[in-house]
């Protein structure tokens, strides 16, 4: 078990995809003296036609991604999440809706990896968490690694996955450490997370948390702390919101009879808001107190610390909600 | 004001197209002007000409019988620009296209059975119905298929420009939009991008000179879309659409570029639409955005009478070939409405099909 | 009262607000010529300056919209869900954003007017219900009118609000026929319909159910429907989904303890996921059976309309859920 | 390979950029070249650029002091070319501007202690400490914001300009935007739009030749940005981006053809960026991208050394009178530093104002 920092897990993932098949390419802005980071070293080894750097124009090469997944590469896009909404009529309009409408004769395994960098005075035109948007339009695979390991073995899974994904890598956990397994110590010989499995994180039997992205370590500590005051806190990560393995999630609050949603994104209709509208349809009778949301506040990011840190979720209000379950 | 009122003349002839070419380097040597196009191609070319002016006849029949519903744009009077293009082209190369979408895929190659099939939202349509009239696609020769959403395919077919460019292969793309389209900002960067990486692509402006109700005089700011290639450093070539073999002609100069790795071009082909905007979208009174007189000078110069006229006066074909021609695709749309009718609509289980290539449960 | 249709009443509306303030104006496609019907009329009482025929650049335009509105005009642009994406970046980044990014320095009363056309054939590109994602992110305020009457009024409230609108028009209801109010018949002289007030359309005690868009209709006659059994339903019409009335809808939960929210949109992070969820938190105890979600299937919209009917919801999809919350 | 390799010779002087002017008809008269500006309009540019000079040194200051975080863009080098351009415009004109951001205020006449004080995330910034570094904007003068986003504030100038057209008013728009974002479809789809609406805006590309790392040369299809305009059917002007006069010179002209009604123009000020692309970016090694020499070539060629050459050397001023206006606004920007340290952060009741014009509950 090697100790290996968020970021490096990305290159390794990266680097591993591209040397196991050599239909997987990248490309993004700066990323072949690596910008954001990830992309170190790609340049060397890969060289310029597989390791591409593009023009600004996010929609053009978002769709050349598509194209060219289409006709047998795997190409994997470097971008930031505020520049998606440059490149959206792609996303949606060509990578979401093309195998359908085609009636399956389109696959488009094209992964792109779209970094949320907030929390750190980026102000609201660097800060997006938009995940929540893009499951509401069927036909793109979210990722929400929450740790090195999972980013390392969900991003080998998106490439090698038929359909479209796109990962959302929290800004906030790059500089994380945290232990990656050698592939030598794995049965299977590799990393490979797959999609759809939530990871009980902490067990627990008085109330769950279901955490998205970094907001899973926050829920870690809340869990550890209030374990001291005897509450036994289950936490579950997701890890995908599309495919969202439901009955983890549903298991735990038959258990727990409490459930508590901590998101970064925007409240409404985030992906908070999709869980709890879940299991007040099909765990309702497993609930006894009130579902509590605890996600960011329907405001942008404001660029100054002093308002920034009021507005996502964090050990505090994850706390504050737990405690309104149980005293409900 | 629109660009024909010069009397219906067009501003181009297939000798300007060549000089064009040859002026901006596409053609190597000027006076080697007349290309050789063996008579399988021409007679080719006639027969998807003919396929897709029947299918579009017969589509307008059968919408207007109400045996289908859903929007429907017909091609017709535009026929000699996709099929000039698609006969410089391979199986292994690739095209998109648009919301006048039953023109390329036939143009292409495309199955006009399954074509119609998709049409009348039937299990055995190239969607499976679920595509329709704008979303027509023949993966299997390279039909990557058409976009409902203005200028939103060109990014594509840059992508699989893209493909070949990084293997190393030789297949080429092609990327068909309207004059009303190129005013989408996908397709300045899909033309950046491929001008800065050398794609082998053709980006293919069907300028039929309206969007909709909108002229193009109104909503570009250039005379011709063909004069924005200069902005991205590539050939751009204004070609007579009416002309079927000086779209083939220009459009293969441009695909052997590309395929030698020299990059993109742009190419116009000026044309003209000779029915409505839509079938259904009965708001759009003719008179209101083009004279009688306009049209009247374009359908002078149809392109089957142009392409059946050379073939005739050259001796590649008789009169007689050239209708047992027409007679043949007429026969064949016909099988092919029947063979649509005949098809059933998707049973309720194909909802859910198709979705993913991995697939996941529902939500 | 005059019988008015859905269309015309979107016509009345522009005619009128363009008549009262000279700074609004309404650009789009094809618009002069009212292809979509709408703005039949128009050009000849207002001309050219006022009513703009565009170039095929959503982006281009709606982003010159807001640029219009930051020095003193009103536009409404006219425009489809599904081009929305192509326009994107200015509506996220631009429209929703400025304002609190420049610390309330911009103001925009922008108002979008996006037709939904879905139901009847127009395949996975032209029959987006998007609303939801505008609803994740803050800054724009979200129409959903569902008769011709609250199109009229809240259009007009749109042109008259000092923050950007986007109303999603139903297309499904574009030929309906309702009573629109003469202005001479109402007590303040115009119908104007304020944001923010859920309208309840039948009153009931057994079960409520929340309508969006089209849905409200057929959640009418699932009412009307049941009445006959014995059932009473209580209809409620958000009107606006930001700002949404939520107080309206915990009331009446709390008499009936029994919701069904029925929404045409995709159901993952659908505004009923988000109705569902404040429900979940905010009227817990007043639930006494599970919340339904009746939202359209997770699949893009297909052509053909043998699968397609199968996706929306229905009278019969929403009358099941109703009986399934009186069964539990 | 860059474009200045031929031994930081700029392609441009002031006498091309008339002489292209002319060329183009956008001034009139080709003899009467030197426009007069006069004494107080020459020091008001020079003391703005000093302003910026001081502003930014003074940031790159604080922030390595680890006074505030956050990304900040240092405009060091490119003065000339937001002053330049400013000094053509009216308090009643409008500017859109991009993350490279302090420059743009200021050459429209903005407050430095506002613009420091939102840099520090503070209450007495421009947007009380909402929007930071890439986000000042003063509606007071016309400064309708910067854009984090890249190219996404241009739309919104055309949306200004428009509003003139509308209202037949006489202001102008102006929006500033990079090189690497010349690539954005937006800029395309404003291009077009403010050329077939024929709109009072003037399109200012500033090229500091390179995005992050990646020179534009291999990123933009063609020589010079400037050579698009001919796609729009507009005029194309390629300016010495460190001679504050010839942007001034070039931009008034192309406010004088705006206010006049005769459509846009395209100004590219071929220009350099001394300092790294952001702070912060600390990776972003500067041997990996550009070469010691180009960037002492082009320090060469100084923007302030240059206009102080210019009015000294015609005897507008003197060296002490400039070098006076140098030490006023280095003093004016210690004081805005003291403003910005002095003034509070917001407290946490303002993270719910300014979200709408007419508020709504939180949800
Ligand atoms: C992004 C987008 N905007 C608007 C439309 C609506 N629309 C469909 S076809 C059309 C006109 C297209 O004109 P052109 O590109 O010239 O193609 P033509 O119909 O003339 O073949 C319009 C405006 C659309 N489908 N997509
Ligand atoms: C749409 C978008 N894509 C990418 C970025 C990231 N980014 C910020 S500045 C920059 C380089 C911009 O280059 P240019 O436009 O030439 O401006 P310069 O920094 O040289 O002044 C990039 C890629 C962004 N902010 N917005
Ligand atoms: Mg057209
Ligand atoms: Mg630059």
């Amino acid at each position: 078990m090697a100790q290996t920092v968020f970021i490096e897990a990305i290159n390794q993932a990266i680097t591993e995809e591209m040397r196991r098949d050599e239909n997987v390419f990248i490309m993004g802005e700066d990323i072949r003296r690596a910008v954001y980071g990830a992309t170190a070293d790609l340049l060397g080894e890969f060289g310029e036609k597989r390791v591409l750097d593009t023009p600004l124009s996010e929609n053009g090469f978002f769709g050349a991604a598509i194209g060219a997944s289409l006709v047998g590469m795997r190409p994997i896009v470097e971008t930031l999440t505020s520049f998606m909404w440059v490149g959206m009529d792609q996303l949606i309009s060509q990578a979401a809706k093309m195998r359908y409408m085609f009636g399956g004769q389109a696959t488009l395994p094209v992964v792109y990896r779209a970094t949320m960098f907030y929390g750190a005075g980026s102000a609201a035109h660097h800060s997006d968490r938009s995940y929540p948007m893009f499951m509401n339009m069927p036909g793109i695979k979210i990722v929400v690694p929450s740790n090195p390991a999972d980013m390392k073995g969900l991003l080998k899974s998106a490439v090698r996955d038929d359909d479209p994904t796109i990962i959302f890598e929290d800004g906030t956990l790059f500089g994380m450490r945290g232990e990656v397994p050698d592939d030598a110590e794995l049965p299977q010989g590799e990393l490979v997370v797959p999609f759809g499995e939530a990871k009980i994180v902490r067990e627990g039997t008085d109330v769950t948390i279901v955490g998205i992205a970094g907001a899973v370590n926050h829920a870690i500590v809340v869990a550890d702390q209030l374990a001291a005051d005897g509450i036994s806190v289950e936490v579950i990560d997701p890890r995908t919101l599309v495919p969202f393995d439901k009955q983890t999630v549903l298991d735990s609050v038959e258990k727990t009879g409490r459930l508590v949603i901590a998101d970064p994104a925007h409240k409404v209709c985030s992906a908070a808001s999709e869980i709890a509208s879940i299991v007040a349809e099909e765990g309702f009778w497993s609930l006894q107190a009130p579902i509590q949301k605890v996600a960011s506040e329907q405001v942008h990011i404001p660029y100054t610390p002093s308002l920034e840190k009021l507005v996502y979720p964090d050990v505090a209000k994850i706390t504050a909600a737990v405690k309104r379950t149980l005293e409900s | 004001m629109t660009r024909t009122d010069a009397g219906g003349e067009l501003c181009v002839t297939k000798a300007t197209v060549l000089l064009l070419a040859a002026r901006i380097g596409l053609l190597q040597k000027p006076e080697g002007l007349t290309v050789d196009i063996d008579r399988d191609l021409l007679l080719l070319m006639l027969r998807r000409m003919w396929m897709i002016r029947n299918f579009e006849l017969k589509v307008m029949e059968v919408h207007a019988a109400g045996e289908f519903t859903g929007a429907a744009h017909p091609y017709i009077g535009e026929e000699a620009v996709a099929v000039g293009a698609c006969a410089a082209l391979e199986d292994t190369d690739y095209i998109t296209g648009n919301h006048r979408s039953h023109g390329h895929p036939i143009a292409k190659g495309g199955r006009v059975d399954k074509a119609m099939a998709e049409l009348y939202g039937r299990i055995d349509g190239y969607c499976k119905g679920k595509g329709g009239s704008m979303h027509l696609a023949d993966y299997s020769i390279g039909i990557l298929g058409e976009s409902g959403i203005l200028g939103s395919s060109v990014p594509v077919a840059v992508g699989a420009a893209l493909a070949a460019h990084i293997k190393g292969e030789k297949f080429v793309s092609l990327a068909f939009f309207g004059d009303g389209a190129s005013n989408q900002g996908a397709l300045h960067e899909s033309m950046n991008l491929a001008s800065v990486w050398k794609l082998p692509i053709i980006f293919l402006c069907e300028n039929n000179q309206y969007a909709v109700t909108t002229s193009y005089a109104e909503t570009v700011a250039v005379e011709h879309v063909s004069d924005r290639a200069s902005a991205y450093n590539m050939p751009g070539l204004l070609i007579d659409g009416q002309d079927a073999i000086a779209m083939y002609e220009a459009t293969s100069a441009a695909v052997a570029r590309a395929r030698a790795g020299e990059g993109p071009t742009l190419i116009e082909g000026l044309t003209y639409r000779y029915e409505e905007h839509s079938l259904g979208l009965g708001r759009v009174r003719r008179g209101e955005y083009r004279s009688q007189e306009e049209i009247d000078s374009w359908r002078k110069r149809d392109p089957l009478e142009i392409l059946e006229g050379s073939i005739i006066s050259q001796g590649v074909a008789t009169r007689e070939e050239c209708d047992a021609i027409n007679a043949e695709t007429l026969d064949e749309v016909e099988r092919a409405t029947d063979f649509a009718r005949n098809s059933p609509f998707p049973e309720p289980e194909e909802l859910f099909e198709d979705m993913w290539a991995n697939p996941i449960p529902q939500p």
